[in-house]
């Protein structure tokens, strides 16, 4: 039970810090916006021409400040802030009243869950493969594909988006320019709507790829090349041990686990990702609404989004961390 | 018999490390309850396997770490009192460390660490005052200044630059020298000559050094007294001549029969036993050596031995216990 | 110096990079002889293609192409040097003081850390910068935005370097050659951490100008007119260059910044190559053979 | 002591240079400098010398792993199987890897770092194995690597932990098992007790003779320290700034060294029961890229005459299987040259 006892209790005990301390965060940067929220709606109803009589204002005030979780001291906001958390009710949007964050949260998710978790993957994946193995051979396609790398990792995603936007979407219109499916469609299970959900995809995915792989490509190939200096490799080229097995077995399997911690911080980046992604191919994802909601100071959306992007990169840390003791045995007995 | 100057004696020590993360972690302890002295012009040796504890000892002595319990007396004050005088206390004990290529920064020239001590302890003011200081501490180890002047570690070789690092050491002329390994990482054609040179700063300074070593040839030529230290225990102490000649532990006994003696005459004939697992010796109760000695008992697997005095010599043992 | 310098010029992927920092730089000097006023409009004729009169054309606003580059690679590398300067900054001291003392500071860091790491980092400088939003118009404040969400992964890295530098004996044998902390760290540890501080400031004023374009893109960050790689391209996408055909306008902005962050790379590659100790010791070592 | 032994490995005249490039700047560092070496079959050769003066470098040429930044320039490494010189320098890549392991094996420095840290050591040996033998036998690796344990007397506990698991002793000792898996006819260990505390080191020891005994296999020995060779040896080179200065029996080594360079060592070696100060070699070992003239210890050499800077002597028999490259020969200038 070493493993419990020195491995999952500590962690479990980080993740509660780094959870609780994140989430506080989330409460207090809303609190610095310059906009309050009940004042912005009262002027949007103004503005719509509606007439509320003075002694109503004050009970439409309240209600929303209510609504908002704003009512009371900082420290009754505080702790209202984390019975909201415990019973998942974030109250409604105020952008698109009365619709819950909680559905609009569960309506966007599954685009962006979809794009981005399945591309970070995935560009580890290759990352790991190709870097590792063209990190072993070092043949001259391995340079070559280092060459390109070098061009592609130091532009910043955004850049990069733009470029292939250009680049299919106008010059050689193989995809569309942006949305999640085709305008106007309803969701359903069948192939046409599958086979559009795949095309408007691509282009998003494609990028998301690009710089996945062309990041973790480098560091996957600096690890590499520090593996194969270590002396368990050229003991057992020396003494003749296949190259296939040394590319997989030793060179791909070690440098692996520190590529796992990698995987651990891209999950980090993804809600920023989606952010710029979801925004450059208007994608209907988290990000897009996270976007939205920024702009419309829409609180309790910001709020919603931010606690579950919090819990849910924290988590998958949490889950990697973990998942880690398996693969490097090193650190099961320390 | 003349009163015994001790320049420095460590009660009890006991040093646990925690091992893994803050919360919730193993104990193991580096140093279990280990007293000893050093005299005056003296060369006192820790002697034990790479991980006994030796050179967590060293670190405590120096003040570098604090010990879990037990206390460290210099000059007849405790070191909670020294403390308040760190330079002071500095300025009498010295360390030389066991690699020299990291003794000395290596992307800083070594004249520097030099001109630094002399400046920093005040021990003259003006930069040819401080040449000549230099200068004849450094003839005092057979190097002359034009040997380290503006050179880099990398461009020393290992024998001169642990000679750099004595003479470094001696600038302040201390009182005690804490030599950690210092001959482990210098050639064996060098090896005897800063030995030899050990010796001859004990007679010509008076000084005393606490030599760390795992290295029972070097420390019988150089010692006066020596300590054998097995997994944190002190497990045999008394001079050098009679621990060992006549070893009366059966630890000593098997070190000093490991002792690879450049003799093409003597040959091991006995297989030995040594430890499949790392670390399983250090979380055995009673005696360390029970796992592998081939006298132990039930009683040694149970119990930790105390010390006794047999002669010049002081053993950890039950075998003598029971006597 | 001299000879750092043909040293490095060896190396062929510097002597590329040089030759496009020295143009890159010429550019920069260049903007203070600008025939033009950056944010003013109509001050030429609008929507020419590019012509030996107007080298990269002029855009729909009246506004030369190749003179507003200058003044936007100048004002996007201010905002990258406050934002990269005062960032190592704060990670050279806060890590360093978490590294070498421990305690309280070093728990605060990590903790600090691990939770900026949680948090998506981008999301909350939009916020700040809506917050801010008259504050972060101008390009020094901006720069301080971006230094402030920067310096604490650099901070870790350099907290690790100490901790093992700490352990190293050199540490200890300065400290028994009476030396201060203060001494210690300037005079031991400084030549160590140099190359990581050189190569995280280039990589950060790299991260700072894509940050730079990105709030761009949002509508945050920068006062429009004012032209820096980001504003240029927003403004170009804005007026919808492309659909008017003037692609001049609008690949400018992304090929000048992609050619800046190509440059910056390969920079901070040459650099941290250059200044990893292990190789400047075999240099010292290589001295010593002529003498 | 046995006679007319056959060589089983041969160098004549060989140089491996290590070629730096930093900056343009190219150094040559000489680390194995015009070395002719016999080592006999079922002997154990111990090759001594300080740090630096090329002992393990030889060994890796022997072993015809020789990749840059080493580089061979010139001589041969000749292995003689059934009674055929191979030269091995010659030899393409597939070939030579036929001859590791199932001839010739190597045991390097460092048991911490050669074992791969995520691998259980029986994970390891399959790897080892489904290189080397064929299809049939892979199934079989446990099996053998478990039968080879038993030989060796070792637990078989021992095969289901991993690396760093194992105390440092122990884990030696299944290298020293790795390397004799398939009972080579070689087997060179390149300091394979130095990180290691004397019961160990011992323990390493006598593993490794009693396996050489057994198998009547050759063992090349690599360390610096003598009191080793002194136990183990049957012939003992002495290798100074990459040449081999010396070659004898290890009694005529210990008894009657004739190089100065050997005397100094053997003379500065510390003794029980013997507390006088010993005499040791004054100045300092040369620095392999930037060799004196002549020979190579002249400037640390009491006897250094003017032939001697100018000339570098041969290594020649001088006794009965007794070699020395040295001009001063018992106080008298050697007459060749």
């Amino acid at each position: 039970m070493a493993f419990v006892k020195t491995y999952l209790i500590p962690r479990l005990i980080h993740y509660f810090l780094v959870l609780f301390l994140g989430l506080t965060a989330v409460f207090v940067l809303p609190r610095l916006m310059p906009l309050d929220p009940v004042e912005e709606q009262i002027a949007q109803y103004q503005t719509f021409g509606a007439y509320i009589p003075p002694e109503q204002l004050e009970q439409i005030i309240n209600t929303l400040r209510e609504l908002y979780g704003l009512k009371g001291t900082l420290l009754q906001q505080y702790t209202g802030f984390w019975r909201r958390l415990f019973t998942g009710d974030f109250g409604p949007s105020l952008a698109q009243y009365p619709t819950p964050v909680s559905e609009l949260i569960a309506s966007h998710l599954p685009w962006t869950i979809g794009l981005l978790s399945l591309t970070t993957v995935f560009s580890w994946i290759i990352a790991v493969l190709v870097g590792g193995i063209a990190g072993y051979y070092r043949g001259r396609w391995a340079e070559i594909l280092d060459d390109i790398v070098m061009l592609i990792r130091p532009i910043p995603y955004y850049i990069m988006a733009i470029i292939c936007l250009i680049f299919f979407g106008y010059i050689i219109p193989l995809f569309p320019l942006g949305g999640g499916m085709g305008i106007g469609r309803e969701f359903s299970f069948n192939l046409e709507t599958i086979r559009n959900i795949l095309l408007h995809g691509t282009l998003p995915a494609l990028t998301l790829i690009i710089v996945g792989v062309a990041w973790q490509f480098q560091s996957m190939k600096l690890i590499v090349q520090s593996v194969r200096a270590e002396d368990y490799v050229r003991y057992a080229e020396a003494t003749g041990v296949k190259k296939r097995i040394i590319a997989f077995r030793y060179i791909i399997r070690n440098a692996m686990l520190p590529m796992v911690t990698q995987l651990g911080l891209q999950f980090g980046f993804i809600f920023s990702g989606a952010l710029i992604t979801e925004m450059v191919f208007t994608y209907p994802g988290v990000g897009l609404l996270l976007y939205n909601a920024v702009v419309k100071a829409d609180y309790n959306l910001i709020m919603g989004i931010l606690v579950f992007s919090v819990v849910a990169v924290a988590t998958s840390i949490l889950f990697l961390d973990l998942l880690y003791p398996l693969v490097d045995p090193r650190i099961r007995y320390k | 018999m003349a009163k015994i100057e001790k320049i420095v004696e460590a009660k009890s020590l006991t040093k646990v490390f925690s091992v893994g993360s803050r919360f919730l972690s193993t104990k193991i302890v580096a140093v279990e309850n280990v007293s000893f002295y050093i005299r005056s012009a003296e060369i006192f040796t820790l002697a034990g396997e790479s991980g006994c504890g030796k050179t967590t000892t060293a670190k405590i002595i120096l003040g570098i770490e604090e010990p879990t319990t037990g206390e460290i007396i210099f000059k007849g004050k405790p070191a909670s009192i020294w403390r308040h005088n760190r330079g002071e206390f500095m300025r009498q004990v010295q360390p030389v460390f066991q690699n020299p290529f990291e003794t000395f920064n290596p992307l800083r020239t070594v004249d520097d660490l030099f001109f630094e001590t002399v400046y920093n302890y005040n021990l003259v003011q003006d930069k040819d005052k401080a040449v000549d200081l230099i200068t004849e501490k450094l003839v005092l180890v057979g190097l002359s200044f034009g040997e380290i002047r503006g050179r880099y570690p990398s461009e020393l070789s290992g024998g001169q630059l642990q000679r750099a690092s004595i003479a470094r050491a001696l600038l302040t002329n201390p009182s005690l020298l804490i030599a950690d390994e210092p001959v482990s990482m210098v050639d064996a054609s060098l090896r005897m000559s800063i030995i030899n040179l050990f010796k001859d700063l004990k007679k010509k300074l008076g000084l005393s050094i606490f030599y760390i070593t795992h290295d029972l040839a070097t420390a019988y030529h150089v010692s006066d007294r020596i300590a054998i230290m097995f997994r944190g225990n002190i497990m045999e102490t008394g001079p050098v001549e009679v621990v060992l000649t006549e070893p009366k532990h059966p630890y000593t006994q098997l070190l000093k029969d490991s002792i690879p003696e450049p003799d093409p005459e003597k040959k091991w004939d006995k297989q030995i036993k040594f430890p499949e697992i790392e670390h399983e010796e250090y979380l055995r109760s009673g005696c360390k050596f029970a796992g592998r000695c081939p006298l132990a008992t039930d009683k040694c697997k149970s119990e930790s031995p105390k010390e006794v005095r047999i002669g010049s010599v002081t053993v950890k043992c039950h075998k003598y216990e029971q006597r | 110096m001299f000879g750092l310098f043909r040293d490095l010029l060896r190396d062929y992927r510097f002597a590329v990079v040089f030759a496009l920092l020295c143009i890159i730089l010429s550019l920069v000097i260049l903007s203070a002889f600008s025939p033009y006023h950056p944010q003013r409009m109509y001050q030429t004729p609008r929507s020419r293609p590019p012509s030996w009169e107007h080298p990269l054309g002029t855009n729909w606003l009246g506004q030369d192409v190749f003179w507003q580059l200058t003044f936007a690679i100048r004002n996007s590398l201010t905002i990258a040097i406050v934002a990269s300067v005062v960032s190592r900054i704060i990670a050279v001291v806060v890590g360093m003081s978490a590294g070498y003392k421990g305690g309280i500071i070093d728990r605060v860091l990590m903790c600090m850390g691990d939770t900026t790491m949680v948090l998506p980092f981008l999301v909350v400088l939009i916020l700040i910068s809506t917050i801010l939003r008259e504050w972060v118009r101008y390009l020094v404040n901006l720069g301080l935005l971006l230094a402030f969400f920067s310096w604490a992964w650099d901070a870790r890295v350099i907290r690790s370097q100490v901790l093992s530098l700490r352990e190293r004996e050199f540490t200890f044998t300065s400290i028994f050659s009476g030396m201060s902390t203060l001494k210690l760290i300037l005079k031991q540890y400084l030549p160590y951490l140099l190359p990581v501080v050189l190569a995280t400031l280039i990589n950060n004023m790299s991260w700072a100008i894509g940050m730079e374009i990105t709030l761009a893109y949002l509508g945050l960050g920068i006062d429009p007119t004012v032209p820096t790689l980001g504003t240029m391209l927003q403004t170009a996408i804005y007026r919808q260059a492309l659909f008017w055909g003037l692609w001049w306008w609008f690949f400018t902005p992304i090929v000048a910044s992609v050619l800046l962050f190509v440059v910056l790379y390969w920079l901070s590659l040459s650099v941290s190559e250059y200044l990893d100790p292990r190789v400047r010791i075999q240099r010292i070592g290589i001295r010593n053979e002529k003498k | 002591m046995k006679k007319n032994r056959m060589p089983v490995l041969k160098t004549e005249q060989l140089k491996a240079f290590y070629v730096l490039y930093t900056f343009g700047k190219q150094t040559v560092i000489k680390a194995v400098n015009n070395v002719d070496l016999e080592v006999l079959e079922d002997e154990v050769f111990g090759l001594a010398g300080e740090s630096g003066c090329g002992k393990s470098t030889l060994i890796k040429a022997l072993f015809a792993d020789i990749n840059p930044p080493l580089r061979l320039f010139g001589g041969r490494v000749l292995y003689r199987i059934k009674d055929q010189e191979i030269n091995v320098t010659s030899l393409r890549a597939q070939e030579k890897q036929k001859l590791m392991w199932k001839f010739i094996s190597y045991i390097p420095q460092g048991s911490m770092s050669i074992l791969n840290p995520v691998r259980k050591i029986k994970r390891t040996f399959k790897d080892f194995l489904e290189s080397h033998v064929g299809k049939q036998a892979r199934k079989e690796a446990l099996e053998i690597a478990k039968k080879h344990f038993g030989e060796l007397g070792l637990s078989l506990k021992v095969l289901e932990y991993y690396p760093h698991q194992l105390s440092g002793g122990m884990r030696q000792r299944v290298t020293v098992a790795l390397a004799t898996l398939l009972r080579p006819k070689i087997i060179l260990a390149d300091e394979p007790t130095t990180a290691l505390d004397v019961v160990a080191q011992r323990g390493v020891i006598q593993l490794l003779k009693s396996l050489q005994k057994r198998w009547n296999s050759t063992v090349v020995l690599v360390t610096h320290d003598m009191g080793v060779h002194a136990h183990i040896a049957d012939r003992i080179g002495i290798m100074y700034a990459g040449k081999i200065v010396e070659v004898a029996t290890k009694e005529q080594i210990f008894k009657n060294p004739l190089h100065p360079y050997t005397k100094f060592l053997i003379n500065s070696l510390p003794r029980f029961k013997d507390k006088t100060i010993r005499e040791t070699i004054p100045g300092n070992p040369p620095l392999l890229f930037n060799l004196p003239s002549g020979c190579p210890f002249h400037p640390r050499c009491p006897h250094a005459t003017e032939l001697c800077v100018r000339q570098d002597p041969k290594c020649i028999e001088v006794e009965e299987s007794h070699k020395i490259a040295c001009w001063w020969v018992d106080g008298k200038n050697r007459e060749d040259s």
